[in-house]
């Protein structure tokens, strides 16, 4: 019995013994995604959006004479799994890894970039992520929580609020796009009179959205991301006769909102990563619609930009060497991509979040669809 | 084959179920190395006493004391750690386990080593681990199942379980064991061997209770009969006073042929 | 004599295979070295005490998080916060064990259930403390006596952590006390008629798996330095079960191979089924408790088995 | 206090959902012995049956929900047939069936996520959300209709085990399967039947609930949970159990995230702490079996 154990145990470590050997002929970006955990359905369009870029690019003539080649792993949204995926790619020699899971799985990736000093990728709009840590070498390139309720902020200005409520729900991101939402709302003189969460697997957001309506605030933020709880969320402000604005982080530009909480959310104010009267964007939506058959939305981008800037860093580095690809990110200037309002651009000189300061759009959903922008930017 | 001195003295034990009392003002004694028996007729209380005894339920009023000290109170467990072992109606084995690990399971209150000479790998805990293994061997030839040692508990005969169940109390070095209907559901084969197995118990010095319904092998084997009847002691005697005790026979008179009957076949289980 | 060089040799091998590895499968190997310590410690538990808890991992989790806290925010140096956070899981083990002393079967498993359940809220709640939802991350193990234990260091110290576990759990299972479980899993009124103090060798069962799976936990904590929710939430404790059934509850063998398996299956399996990976382990859950309810072991020892019963057919 | 009661409202539709899927584990639980914890992803199933079946099949929410109910039935005999019987026949212990269950559980998931290209679905009720008053009661037409259909079923369900003989039958397989098999009850029938009926009665549960959220993956694990909580809380014994302890479980759940002074958050923990109680201070629930007759 003992035997035994052991001579599996051995077996087992034996079992990891093998090489390595890379023949380098295209140029390997990795990908860590989620395709079967509940990160999914996020996952996937992003991931169609990277695949699109690769595949423009390739057409294009490639990067620095070769191919790109994609190396997808899947996480399953489990954070520690990531991590080790991340080294597999890493093993599997990739110039840079992007982070397409939650952000708690970029975080446990993180890591092990920062030990392999790997350029790290992510579109993951949480403050936190480059704010705990000292990785030289991460950059994010979605709008973070804070740059979400600066625009929200400086679109109600004129308002003039000065009690707002704040609705999330428990999900990690919802949390933290929360927490920078309070923050911000607090710095500029705004009170938060209430503040609730709507947990995953409830059933009604009823006794929240009471509590909210009792407070009397002059506008509701809204920093969840779930999307069956944020149905929730509204039918509860609709049946409870609320008037107030809502003012929701970029999640609610997802298009299945559309479709499950059709007609509730009329005249919300929602964050947009991305600006329809700019001309990249159109560009983008005709390759995506040629692609796909039918109109990209802001998620595909994000995956379209992320491997938009690490393309264009390796170009300026000339080279695959980790180390200049890492410097290039980092001087990263005024590059256009997608995402991010007209007029303005990615600079990842200063910091590690990249997505402008100035970039975010603010958008009303207009006869059950994404409306005009009303506003852009935090000035 | 003589009884020594009293080392259980049971006196006014009463237990009720509800409004139903299931024993009443009972009381009786068991002296070393005898065998007693313990009949009445379905109901009568019987194995309500023996749960009494071996503490699976409390009481609700008298004693049961064991060298003059009260037991009533005390769980199953500290119970049998006083030298009352049992056998069950059903068999109950250990089903996941060796026919010898059985056995070694009974000898659970003999060993007095804690967990940290175990888990130090002591000279002591490894001896005493051998010498049980060594006693377990010894009791399971001596119910006759050394054929079987090696046998899944679970392919074992019911006639063969009851003798583990035997050789398992035994292995716990007790000064009484509790058969309940040990007859009941073997062959006219395996009862002679068990009737001869109980008597080797008794030689040995062992109290034995026993319940059964089968009038025949507890006959052979009781030196003295105690009788319940709704919960009450009618009758304390020796086993040929028993058969023509005028309260035993109105007792059992539904069934009255079958005291002193010659039953061949085991009777049915009590249900 | 023998074992003591078979343990050693068991011990090197382990202890030298991660220098070996690409740091991938270094990753992989640790990571699966800390399941496999929590899988036998959980069999224990589960298939020889027979108490179907689901709060093993949550206990792994105790350890992470209560190592990190107090090494990091409470400052503790870590050789006395690794006995403090051992204490503190015992203490909680201790408490939690009652209910495994009033419930069986599938209520026990509800009653844990709801306590890891209650664990991750906590944690989720805890704000700068358990860092909320995002969990810990960027801490540091100190340095041991100048030495940075980062790496393959670490999964030496899981290893040490298995070994010592196996250890523990082989001497107490072939011990009084390993068939005390034994019999309260078969049959707990008979094992009390025995003179088992059916509460006490429970209580004990839980509280000492429950501690082992602390300690794996603790180094666990170092391997990513990020201790999160999700990693400790009810998908990984059923991932647990799923674990020693398949490979065979109540057997050590088993416990290990079940784990070293599912670890193995995805990252196996995945290169040829992509998305579906995740289905066969249901798969293999359903065909296991179908076909053969000894796991996996149970079908190698039916083949030892027959091979053995031709053999001695063919002898006489 | 309008206040009060619009939760009240709300909150027994909550719980008659609740309710129903305890009802769905009590189904095949008192027969068999066995906790089901595929419950959740039962409902889950149903409720993309019904987008399916409304979607793309066309039919009226208030059909969807017989039609949804029925192909769950099929499910729930497929699956007892497939993995509870081969274990029952062999005399396998309690825990196999639970665990080959569990087993099936993270099939259904897989399929469900893989078969479906977006994380979530509409479903619409029969009657919309319209908003309408009873007097002081005030609510949804959504949440007025799952308490009507729910009591509606409860009801069905406790004539069925009162006053038919083969409610009868189920009622004696609960008690003794061994007694009930040499009365002449097929056993077999019994359990199968357990199986549909209870992922019919899941089913209608996820349809019920959905047009509330919507219809997506991540319902099924918060329902299974709060299901069995609901029915430790109502005692395993009794049908009406499963109701009395879906309703106890909802309104706890609400009015602390109503008027308890706690983060909303930690308001998660109502659930398991209740749950935790229940098994430990009243494991029969609040109504205990009824005497033998």
């Amino acid at each position: 019995m003992k035997r035994k154990s052991l001579l599996i145990a051995a077996a087992a470590a034996v079992a990891f013994w093998s090489g390595s050997a890379v023949a380098q002929s295209t140029i390997k970006i990795g990908v860590i995604t989620d395709r079967t955990g509940n990160a999914r359905f996020y996952a996937e369009p992003v991931l169609s959006g990277i695949r699109l870029a690769a595949k423009h690019i390739n057409a294009n003539g490639g990067l620095l004479g070769k191919k790109i080649e994609l190396v997808i792993e899947d996480d399953g949204n489990k954070p520690d799994v990531s991590a080790s995926k991340a080294q597999k790619l890493i093993d599997a020699g990739v110039v840079a890894i992007i982070s397409n899971s939650s952000s708690t799985s970029s975080q446990q990736a993180q890591n092990t970039t920062i030990k392999t000093l790997t350029p790290h990728v992510t579109h993951n709009g949480s403050d936190s992520l480059t704010r705990k840590l000292k990785h030289s070498c991460f950059f994010q390139i979605g709008p973070l929580g804070s740059i979400q309720i600066k625009t929200l902020m400086s679109y109600a200005r004129a308002k003039n609020y000065k009690r707002v409520a704040l609705v999330t729900d428990n999900s990690a991101l919802g949390q933290i796009i929360a927490k920078f939402f309070k923050i911000f709302l607090i710095k500029s003189g705004v009170k938060v009179v209430v503040e609730q969460v709507i947990p995953a697997g409830s059933k009604s957001a009823l006794p929240q959205m009471q509590k909210v309506r009792a407070a009397k605030p002059e506008a509701i933020f809204q920093a969840g991301i779930l999307s069956r709880e944020m149905v929730l969320f509204f039918r509860a402000y609709h049946q409870l006769g609320l008037k107030q604005q809502i003012l929701g982080s970029f999640n609610l530009s997802i298009p299945s909102y559309l479709r499950t909480a059709k007609g509730l959310m009329e005249g919300v104010a929602f964050i947009d990563a991305y600006d329809p009267r700019k001309p990249e964007v159109q560009a983008f939506i005709k390759v995506y619609t040629k692609e796909h058959g039918k109109k990209p939305y802001s998620l595909p981008a994000y995956g379209y930009d992320d491997l938009g800037v690490l393309v264009q860093a390796i170009k300026r580095a000339g080279s695959t060497d980790k180390v200049k690809v890492c410097a290039a990110l980092k001087a990263t200037h005024k590059w256009v991509g997608v995402l991010a309002a007209k007029g303005t651009s990615y600079s990842f000189a200063k910091g590690r979040a990249g997505y402008p300061v100035e970039g975010a759009v603010v958008r009303l959903i207009k006869n059950n669809d994404h409306g005009p922008v009303v506003h852009s930017g935090t000035k | 084959m003589t009884a020594g001195k009293t080392f259980i003295e049971i006196s006014n034990l009463s237990k009720r179920f509800g409004g139903l009392t299931a024993v009443d003002d009972v009381d009786f004694e068991v002296r070393e190395g005898e065998v007693l028996g313990l009949i009445g007729p379905n109901g009568a209380g019987k194995s309500t006493t023996f749960n009494l005894i071996c503490g699976y339920y409390p009481a609700n009023t008298g004693s049961i004391r064991l060298d003059g000290k009260e037991i009533i109170g005390q769980p199953p467990h500290k119970i049998a750690a006083l030298g009352i072992m049992r056998t069950f109606q059903h068999n109950m084995p250990f089903e996941g386990m060796s026919v010898t690990e059985n056995v070694m399971v009974g000898a659970h209150t003999t060993l007095h080593g804690g967990l940290i000479p175990v888990l130090l790998g002591t000279g002591r805990a490894r001896s005493e681990e051998r010498a049980l293994r060594k006693k377990a061997d010894e009791l399971i030839d001596f119910v006759g199942l050394s054929e079987e040692r090696d046998t899944p508990v679970t392919s074992l005969s019911f006639g063969q379980g009851r003798l583990l169940e035997t050789a398992r109390a035994l292995a716990g070095e007790p000064r009484l064991i509790l058969f309940d209907e040990p007859a009941a559901g073997l062959t006219p084969s395996e009862c002679v061997r068990l009737s001869e197995i109980i008597r080797g118990i008794a030689d040995r010095g062992i109290a034995v209770l026993l319940i059964e319904h089968d009038m025949h092998f507890l006959m052979s084997l009781a030196e003295r009969v105690v009788v319940l009847n709704f919960g009450s002691k009618i009758a304390d005697a020796l086993p040929q006073d028993i058969r023509n005790n005028p309260a035993v026979i109105q007792a059992y008179l539904g069934d009255a042929a079958v005291i002193g009957a010659d039953t061949e076949n085991g009777s049915g289980a009590d249900a | 004599m023998g074992a003591a060089i078979r343990w050693g040799g068991a011990a090197l091998i382990m202890c030298v295979v991660p220098f070996l590895l690409p740091l991938y499968e270094m990753d992989v190997y640790r990571k699966m070295l800390f399941w496999v310590a929590l899988a036998i410690s959980y069999n224990f538990l589960f298939g020889i005490a027979g108490q179907m808890a689901l709060s093993h991992f949550a206990f792994a989790g105790i350890g992470a998080y209560t190592v990190v806290i107090l090494m990091t925010q409470a400052g503790v140096p870590l050789l006395l916060a690794i006995p403090l956070a051992l204490g503190l899981a015992g203490i909680l083990a201790f408490i939690v064990s009652f209910a495994a002393t009033r419930l069986e079967g599938f209520y026990l498993a509800l009653a844990t259930l709801a306590f890891a359940q209650l664990f991750i809220v906590i944690l989720d709640e805890g704000g700068a403390l358990t860092g909320g939802t995002g969990g810990l991350t960027s801490y540091k193990l100190p340095l041991v006596f100048g030495f940075e234990i980062q790496g393959p260091w670490l999964a030496i110290a899981m290893a040490l952590v298995l070994l010592l576990t196996l250890a523990f759990l082989l001497r107490i299972d072939r011990s009084w006390y390993g068939r005390a479980c034994r019999a309260i899993r078969d049959n707990g009124e008979a094992a009390a008629a025995m003179g088992v103090d059916v509460k006490r060798t429970k209580i004990m069962a839980f509280t000492l798996t429950s501690v082992m799976a602390a300690g794996a936990g603790m180094v666990y904590a170092f391997f990513d330095n990020t201790v999160n929710p999700p990693v400790f939430g009810l998908e990984n404790a059923f991932m647990l079960l799923f674990m020693v059934i398949i490979g065979g509850s109540g057997s050590h063998l088993g416990a290990i191979v079940g784990a070293v398996l599912l670890r193995l299956l995805q990252d196996m399996l995945e290169p040829f089924v992509g998305q579906f990976h995740v289905m066969g382990l249901g798969i293999l859950m359903v065909v296991v408790i179908l076909v053969q309810p000894k796991g996996l072991v149970g079908i190698w020892d039916d083949l030892v088995g027959r091979k053995r019963a031709g053999r001695r057919k063919a002898k006489p | 206090m309008a206040d009060l009661l619009e939760l009240l409202v709300s909150a027994t539709a909550s719980g008659c959902v609740y309710g129903l899927i305890a009802l769905a584990y009590l189904l095949v639980l008192r027969p068999t012995g066995v906790i089901n914890f595929a419950s959740g992803e039962w409902a889950m199933m149903g409720a993309y049956a019904a987008y399916v079946i409304s979607d793309a099949g066309g039919l009226p929410p208030i059909l969807a929900i017989p039609a949804a109910a029925l192909v769950l039935a099929i499910i729930g005999w497929l699956t007892e047939w497939l993995t509870v019987r081969p274990l029952v026949e062999r005399g396998a212990g309690h825990l196999a069936p639970i665990l080959a269950l569990l087993g099936m559980l993270v099939i259904y998931h897989q399929v469900v996520l893989l078969s479906f290209s977006e994380d979530q679905y509409p479903l619409d009720g029969p009657f919309g959300f319209g908003r309408i008053e009873f007097g002081l009661l005030a609510g949804s037409y959504q949440d007025f209709f799952i308490v009507g259909a729910t009591i509606a079923i409860f009801i069905g369900f406790w004539l069925f085990f009162e006053r038919t003989v083969w409610g009868r039958s189920f009622e004696a397989v609960a008690i003794n399967r061994r007694a009930a098999a040499l009365m002449g009850i097929n056993l077999r029938m019994v359990t199968a039947l357990s199986f549909a009926g209870a992922a019919a009665i899941a089913a209608t549960a996820g349809v019920l609930d959905s047009p509330r959220g919507s219809v997506e993956a991540n319902m099924s694990l918060p329902l299974a949970v709060q299901g069995f909580s609901a029915l430790i809380i109502g005692g395993i014994n009794r049908v009406e159990g499963a109701l009395l302890g879906g309703i106890v479980l909802a309104f706890a759940e609400d009015l602390t995230r109503r008027y308890a002074p706690i983060p909303s958050g930690l308001a998660l923990g109502v659930t398991p702490v209740l749950l935790i109680t229940f098994l430990l201070v009243l494991p029969n629930g609040i109504l205990r079996a009824k005497e033998a007759k």
